[in-house]
């Protein structure tokens, strides 16, 4: 493994200007405005990027299977058996990532200064963002597991920070504490996995380590997968990461928080709910592959995960009315279809297509946040429309990445989609047959090609309809929708640019900074499929010979169903089929209002239909069925136990303390009535004797004298008695 | 023999001085006979002490009995009355129980002294004994000698205070408690404060 | 005739009856104290009585000098007090000294 | 028995713990001179502040000096003082700074130089009334029982001898009793009868660390009869000892696992429980706890501060030195329990925690939650868990002083704690809001910060116990995850998030002694969780050996 002294700086140069706005951050944008925050918090990433792009290129230059970078930087924790240092490492896997995420990353900080234009908290912005480049850029360069779960958590909680960012919304706030949460329940599965890893590979190999090539090289041992198979190691701890990655990556069971994480700017929901954070899960099962290929039980599991969610979060995607949220759910079923292949084994595909979904999802939820921008906050595509002419570098983006998500041929979504659906047709590792999660995908896809272009054409094609619907009796509710955010005061939304006219004008283009940063992503969008191109057409697949180094060793144990090129091209065949049908379905419903069939559907439809969609629509329910199941019980829980603290162990407390005061109270009357009672009656028999003797105590000292007389003559006689 | 006789004499003598001293003290009504009376005992006793080859003794008996304490009590009496107001030590009680007591006393101690087998007269040498006496109060009774004149030095003082004339109104105890502390400080203004 | 313990011890016994009857009989505070004087010399007679024939040394003789002390250290302030008395009550009469009585 | 002479070396570690009293003498003569030179209120006031904040920056400094000459020889025996005190009973006055307890005096240092600056008079408005701020009333009285508390816990650390160490226990105990019940929050006037009219939340610290006092002291005598014969300190032959490090070689040659049982009771169990109660109501656990969220709620800041951040300590400590290292046959036996006792204090707190709606009470809740990661951490008798005890020590002795110096911050300007009453506050106190945040995530093991490296140690650790249950308590424990972001998260939201609640509109944020205070601890925060290697280093040799030779014990289990 080379060395590379240089590694440190791609992480630290965000964690710079991260730190440097989260102090100063209000002063400078106060001092000396906008640009004073904008122009290092945008140019630190993008030495981020270069720093990356040198280390990709030198890593090109090494060969061998031990190609990689690798700096430590110091000891972090070194007790016992654990030896962990903050180190990085940039292997031909972690070099895409860290490309892919600091070049996406940069280009939407630079989008970034056009949408949070005007915003009060500015600074704010970017210092999370930047704060969010370092944990995501600490997550794919790290080298062991203990400080990727510092990127882990720290995008989590930039995610956190960034969905909260205008907090003064309480919904809003709560869908970042949502977000957080619910990442947590993933990453109580990722810890306990590290623990059993740790100590699994003691126990089985006698050596351990938390970095990733020991690991990996411990668990390549001769003979020793086998005896971690047999102790069942790979499966718990791939579970219990795989459960992590759900979390992180918002598949079923964990997927409910990133639909709600829209609450966020839509250039973070572009880059961390779309492009880098959620991919981190499809990472980190990539990272570990060694592990997974020794687990067909965790391999299934995962793969049949990815592609339910892959289908289920597109059926949700049909329905929804919020441009974010079919995008949201778009992601949810594209991740799915990144865990499908990482799933089955086609770690590279995965990798390949989180690299191509990162640009076509960056572009659209760009497309869709200048869409946002330009239509004063509305994000309801029932109110949009029309907006190609009006936007016409957006809808290009939109619509060229719509071709790329879809999976056209030729554009970058069909390559990576594609090899994914035919590897899972292919493979014959899983417990279950590969051909019937092909059949799910297949149906999500389709699915996905339709709620794009449906997007697409309710918003860029037909007329413009937000306008229009202020005098419309039907728009009372936007109108008063619309009014409500305006009054929930600058800090609430970004409105109130200087060119952004609060009036009900017609939506005008977004700035030049954002329009070339979609103009680039769809670029990459049609473009970045051909590093991949399939084996059948006989070109270099050089995304998959450069991720050779890491994967190879572990896709040598896996077995393929062995199905021919025919079987491959008809594959292929029938993908471009469900595109097409997708996009004319769509385009033959939503092109522009006049097709009736849909609201027809609805509002006659029988009650079944109406039914489904209202369940679909309101996501299957599954909010609401984990608010009842886990939410209320957990508060529930907690206010039992919180009585039961206050009343049961410190009633115990203060049970025994009134004892306590209750023996004593007891002791006090017996003190008071007995014992002191003794006393009293003693000193009483004295007073009354005494008042009796008091005649004689005539206070004369010679009465006295005869008393002393007295009792010494009594004495004497007794004594001459006795003697 | 000879001087048998005389030292027999002598102490009669002495002894009858001292008895009756004691008793005009007892039963005189006139409370300066009384003293006088009182004179007489202890000048007696101051012999019998001499008698009793105790000479040292004796002399402190005169010194201190008969030239302090007698006139002690003369001048007690002259300052507690009127010389001439002779009823003044009236009997207060019947003598007749005081004179049981007395006789009972008497008669009882004379059968003791009379009844107990005394043994063998002491050999003591008639010699001075002053030089020993100096000698165990500077050794052997050194702390009771000194306890003894702080004692004195006490009784001393104590009836100085006593018997002298106090002043009628004393200056009133003037140290009071300190006046209490200023209650706080001006209040500083918090930045922003704003009631 | 000798003259033994059993003499002195006769004055002595003599002494302390007439002390005790002037105690006893006597109003006047100062008479009072006269006779404790006398039942004093008793016992210091008593004492060098003792040193001189049964014990034969001189600590009697010690022992009477601290009672002569004390005695006319008790003399001292108790005459001091009836002087006090006499100024605040006018009288010497230990009957009239009852303001403190219970 | 072969017993090592330790001979001083040095007198560093008396002048760490005296320098406090000598503030304290000064204290007591400025008042002593007040009457003649005049001094108003005003002059003393100042003299006690003065002295108190210079004692400590003393006590700091010297345990700076104490820390850099101590990072050269870690794990050894070093920097003591030791000589015969009472002949009679062979008590010695003997002090010195090994693994176990140096991290904990550098604390100590700091965390009493923060919270004697949080007690400088508050920048605020003062409040009218007859409950003015507590850094205003009775300043000397409370300087002085300040540092004396310092001088109590910093000899608490440093004391080798069992009878020493319990004289400096005791010796927090009265000052903290009367710091939390002068200077804390006034009599309450309703509640339940116990409550009302009485400083009901220091009476209950008090008696309740009294009970565990004498259990200690009953164990503390038991074990010096049943000692061995050992040396003094003048090397004279003592019949029994109480000089710790003698007790601990005692006790790991078996001495008090033969000894004679008590009423039929194996004798080492017996002194284990007694002194495992006294040290548990310190830490304090679970079912022991419910002292502290009173005491906390009622304590004046800075008192809360040392007492989340040291006193606690104090039992965490006293359960690695005595009831570890000198009776690891009971501790053998009683490791189960203890780490399933420690694992309920972390889950049962955790889920108190989210339903509090005081937020001091939330803070102490999280207390007793972070410090069951220190008895799950210490009963796995694992190399990696006995560290991440003391590191969890050590960075809850950072996170908590800074939480309740937060809950001060807000309570001096708002007068009232209730989370629920608050909202939006990021509004208006951005700064506040930004620590805060900080502080939390750093409490709810936010890897990257301090808390993080310690939870992860405890939790690598215990899961590597040699008790397979040790698996399912890790596993239960590490669900505290959860839980603890959920709390955390949830009084986030409803302080500072959502729409700004105009009822705080007079609030304003941070003043200059606020920040003196709670910066130094952000940094500090921050620089353990990503470089706690010199912490480390500290204590690392010691408990590392510690472990193995009780492991190597071989002793059955529970």
């Amino acid at each position: 493994m080379a060395s590379y002294p240089y590694l440190f700086l791609i992480p630290l140069l965000p964690l710079l200007s991260a730190a440097f706005y989260g102090v100063f951050g209000l002063k400078v944008h106060r001092r000396f405005g906008e640009k004073a925050v904008h122009w290092p918090a945008v140019l630190l990433p993008w030495g981020s990027f270069l720093v990356s792009a040198i280390g990709l290129v030198t890593l090109a230059s090494l060969h061998g299977e031990h190609a990689a970078l690798h700096q430590s930087v110091w000891s972090w924790i070194h007790i016992g058996a654990l030896q962990v240092d903050l180190a990085f490492l940039m292997d031909p896997l972690s070099a895409v990532m860290a490309v892919v995420v600091s070049l996406v990353g940069s280009l939407i900080h630079v989008y970034s200064i056009g949408y949070m234009k005007g915003d009060r908290s500015y600074w704010r912005y970017f210092s999370y963002l930047n704060l969010f480049m370092f944990s995501m850029l600490v997550l794919v360069l790290a080298d062991n597991f203990l400080f990727m779960f510092v990127g882990w958590e720290g995008v989590g909680l930039c995610s956190y920070l960034l969905i909260a960012f205008w907090y003064t919304d309480r919904e809003k706030a709560a869908a970042g504490m949502k977000a957080f949460v619910v990442n947590r329940v993933g990453d109580y599965g990722f810890t306990v996995g590290l623990l059993v890893l740790f100590w699994g590979l003691l126990g089985v190999v006698g050596a351990t380590s938390l970095n990733f090539h020991e690991v990996q090289q411990l668990v390549n041992a001769p003979g020793m997968a086998d005896r971690l198979v047999q102790v069942g190691l790979p499966t718990a701890v791939c579970l219990l990461f795989f459960l992590g990655a759900t979390g992180k990556s918002a598949q079923i069971p964990l997927y409910v928080w990133l639909p709600d994480a829209m609450a966020g700017p839509t250039p973070v929901s572009a880059l961390i709910h779309a492009a880098t954070m959620v991919t981190a899960g499809v990472y980190m099962v990539a990272r570990v592959h060694f592990l997974f290929a020794l687990s067909p039980t965790a391999m299934t599991v995962v793969a049949v995960v990815g592609a339910l969610t892959a289908l289920f979060a597109a059926t949700i995607g049909l329905f929804q009315h919020d441009i974010k949220k079919v995008l949201a759910y778009s992601t949810v079923s594209q991740l799915g279809f990144m865990f499908m292949a990482v799933g089955v084994g086609a770690w590279w595909v995965g990798i390949f297509h989180l690299v191509t979904h990162a640009f076509f999802k960056a572009c659209l939820f760009l497309g869709s946040g200048s869409v946002i921008l330009g239509c004063h906050h509305e994000q309801d595509m029932r109110r949009l429309g029309g907006l190609g002419k009006l936007m016409p570098w957006t809808a290009a983006s939109y619509l060229l990445s719509c071709f790329a998500i879809a999976g056209f041929p030729l554009f970058s979504g069909f390559f990576s989609k594609d090899e994914i659906l035919w590897q899972t047709f292919d493979s014959a590792t899983l417990l279950v047959p590969g051909t019937l999660l092909w059949g799910i995908g297949a149906v999500a896809a389709l699915c996905t090609s339709f709620y794009m272009f449906r997007s697409y054409y309710l918003t860029f094609s037909g007329t413009y309809r937000g306008g229009a619907a202020q005098q419309q009796g039907t728009g009372e509710e936007a109108g008063h929708k619309m009014a409500a955010a305006k009054a929930s005061g600058p800090d609430a939304s970004p409105l109130g640019h200087p060119g952004q006219g609060h009036g009900h004008t017609l939506p005008r283009e977004s700035p030049k900074n954002m329009t070339i940063v979609l103009a680039v992503l769809a670029f990459f969008a049609v473009v970045a499929g051909f590093v991949g191109l399939p084996h059948l057409w006989h070109l270099p697949n050089l995304f998959e010979h450069w991720l050779a180094p890491v994967f190879e060793a572990a896709s040598q144990g896996l077995a393929n169903a062995g199905y021919g090129a025919g079987v491959e091209w008809t594959l292929m065949a029938i993908s471009v089929v469900i595109a097409l049908a997708g996009f004319f379905l769509a385009r033959w419903l939503y092109r522009d209002e006049r097709n009736p069939i849909p609201r027809r559907l609805l509002e006659q439809g029988s009650p079944f239909i109406r039914g489904l969609h209202r369940v679909v629509y309101n996501k299957y329910y599954v909010d609401e069925a984990y608010q009842v199941a886990f939410v209320d019980r957990a508060t529930g829980l907690a206010s039992m136990l919180a009585w039961f603290d206050d009343h049961v162990v410190d009633g115990l407390v203060n049970l025994a303390g009134a004892i306590g005061r209750f023996f004593g109270r007891i002791q006090g009357a017996i003190d008071l009535y007995f014992v002191d009672g003794l006393v009293n009656l003693l000193a009483r028999t004295f007073l009354v004797v005494g008042k009796q003797f008091r005649t004689i105590q005539t206070g004369r000292v010679q009465s006295y004298v005869y008393g002393v007389m007295a009792g010494s003559g009594l004495l004497i006689v007794i004594l001459l008695l006795v003697v | 023999m000879q001087v048998q006789v005389i030292g027999a004499i002598v102490f009669w003598a002495l002894a009858i001085l001292t008895v009756a001293g004691a008793a005009l003290v007892a039963f005189s009504r006139n409370i300066v006979h009384s003293a006088f009376g009182l004179l007489a005992a202890f000048f007696g006793v101051a012999g019998l002490f001499v008698f009793l080859s105790a000479d040292f003794v004796g002399m402190v008996q005169l010194l201190v009995y008969v030239g302090g304490v007698v006139v002690l009590f003369l001048f007690a009496v002259m300052l507690t009355g009127r010389i001439e107001q002779v009823e003044i030590s009236n009997l207060s009680r019947g003598p007749l129980p005081a004179l049981a007591v007395l006789i009972g006393t008497v008669a009882v101690l004379a059968v003791v002294a009379f009844q107990t087998p005394w043994g063998p007269s002491g050999d003591m040498a008639a010699e001075p004994t002053t030089a020993a006496i100096g000698n165990a109060l500077l050794s052997q009774y050194l702390l009771p000698f000194e306890i003894a004149s702080v004692l004195l030095v006490a009784a001393l003082i104590g009836s100085v205070l006593l018997a002298s004339r106090r002043k009628e109104d004393e200056l009133e105890d003037q140290a009071t408690a300190e006046a209490t502390d200023q209650p706080g400080d001006p209040p500083a203004a918090g930045p922003g404060g704003e009631p | 005739m000798t003259i033994t313990v059993t003499h002195y011890l006769l004055i002595s016994a003599l002494l302390l009856g007439f002390g005790l009857y002037c105690v006893l009989t006597r109003r006047s505070a100062v008479a009072v104290l006269m006779g404790i004087e006398l039942i004093l010399n008793a016992a210091n007679v008593n004492l060098v009585a003792f040193s001189r024939f049964t014990v034969g040394d001189i600590d009697g003789q010690l022992f009477a000098l601290f009672g002569i002390l004390l005695a006319a250290a008790e003399a001292a302030v108790a005459l001091a007090i009836v002087l006090a008395v006499y100024r605040s009550i006018s009288s010497v009469d230990v009957d009239d000294t009852s303001s403190m009585k219970g | 028995m072969d017993f090592p002479q330790y001979a001083t070396t040095s007198h560093l570690l008396t002048w760490i713990i005296f320098t406090p009293l000598i503030g304290v003498g000064l204290i007591l003569l400025s008042l002593a001179i007040k009457p003649i030179f005049g001094w108003s209120k005003v002059v003393t006031d100042t003299i006690a502040r003065g002295t108190g904040l210079a004692a400590t920056a003393v006590v700091f400094l010297l345990a700076i000096v104490l820390g850099v000459g101590y990072a050269d020889q870690p794990g050894e025996l070093a920097f003591v003082h030791h000589f015969v005190w009472i002949r009679q009973f062979h008590i010695e006055y003997f002090v010195g700074v090994d693994g176990l307890n140096v991290a904990l005096i550098l604390l100590t240092a700091l965390i009493g130089l923060v919270a004697m600056v949080a007690s400088l008079p508050w920048g605020g408005r003062i409040e009218e009334g007859d409950h003015p701020h507590f850094s205003k009333r009775r300043v000397p009285g409370y300087m002085a029982l300040f540092l004396i508390l310092e001088t109590g816990i910093l000899g608490t650390f440093c004391a080798l001898d069992f009878f020493l160490f319990y004289v400096f226990w005791e010796l927090m105990l009265l000052p903290m009793y009367f710091l939390i019940g002068v200077w804390g929050a006034p009599t309450r006037v309703e509640g339940p009868g116990w409550i009302r009219g009485g400083p009901y939340a220091a009476i209950k610290f008090f008696l309740y660390t009294l009970v565990g006092s004498v259990l200690m002291l009953l164990a503390m005598i038991m074990l010096y009869y049943a000692s061995g014969p050992a040396v003094l300190a003048d090397g004279t032959v003592s019949e029994h000892t109480f000089n710790i490090l003698y007790l601990a070689q005692m006790g790991q040659a078996g001495h008090f696992a033969s000894a004679a049982p008590i009423l039929g009771m194996a004798f080492s169990k017996v002194i284990f429980v007694g002194l495992f109660i006294g040290f548990a109501i310190k830490v304090p656990m679970f079912p022991l706890h419910t002292w502290l969220p009173d005491a906390h709620v009622d304590a004046p800041t800075p008192i809360s501060v040392i007492l989340a951040g040291l006193l606690l300590k104090t039992g965490g400590y006293g359960i690695l030195r005595f009831n570890f290292q000198i009776l690891p046959d009971a501790a053998h036996w009683a490791a189960i329990a203890v780490a399933i006792l420690g694992a309920i204090s972390i889950v049962y707190a955790a889920f108190v925690c989210m339903a509090q709606t005081d937020l001091k009470k939330l803070i102490a809740y999280s207390s007793v939650s972070h410090m069951g990661f220190v008895l799950l951490g210490a009963a796995s008798f694992t190399d990696l868990g006995m560290n991440g005890a003391m590191f969890v020590m050590i960075a809850h002795g950072i996170i908590s002083p800074m939480l309740f110096l937060i809950a001060g911050v807000i309570y001096d300007r708002a007068h009232t704690r209730d989370i629920n009453s608050f909202g939006g506050l990021a509004v208006k106190l951005p700064e506040y809001a930004g620590i805060t945040g900080l502080a939390f995530m750093a409490s709810l093991g936010l890897p990257g910060l301090a808390g993080f490296v310690g939870e992860i140690m405890v939790f690598l650790g215990a899961y590597g116990a040699t008790q397979t249950i040790f698996k399912v308590i890790v596993g239960v424990s590490a669900f505290a995850l959860v839980i603890t972001a959920s709390y955390y998260l949830w009084a986030i939201h409803r302080m500072f998030l959502g729409q700004f609640n105009q009822k705080w509109s007079g609030l304003w944020d941070m003043n200059w002694r606020e920040r003196f205070a709670l910066y130094p601890l952000a940094v500090l925060t921050v620089v353990l969780g990503f470089y706690p290697m010199p912490v480390l280093d500290l204590f690392r040799n010691t408990l590392g050996s510690m472990a193995a030779s009780i492991a190597a014990l071989n002793l059955p289990g529970l």
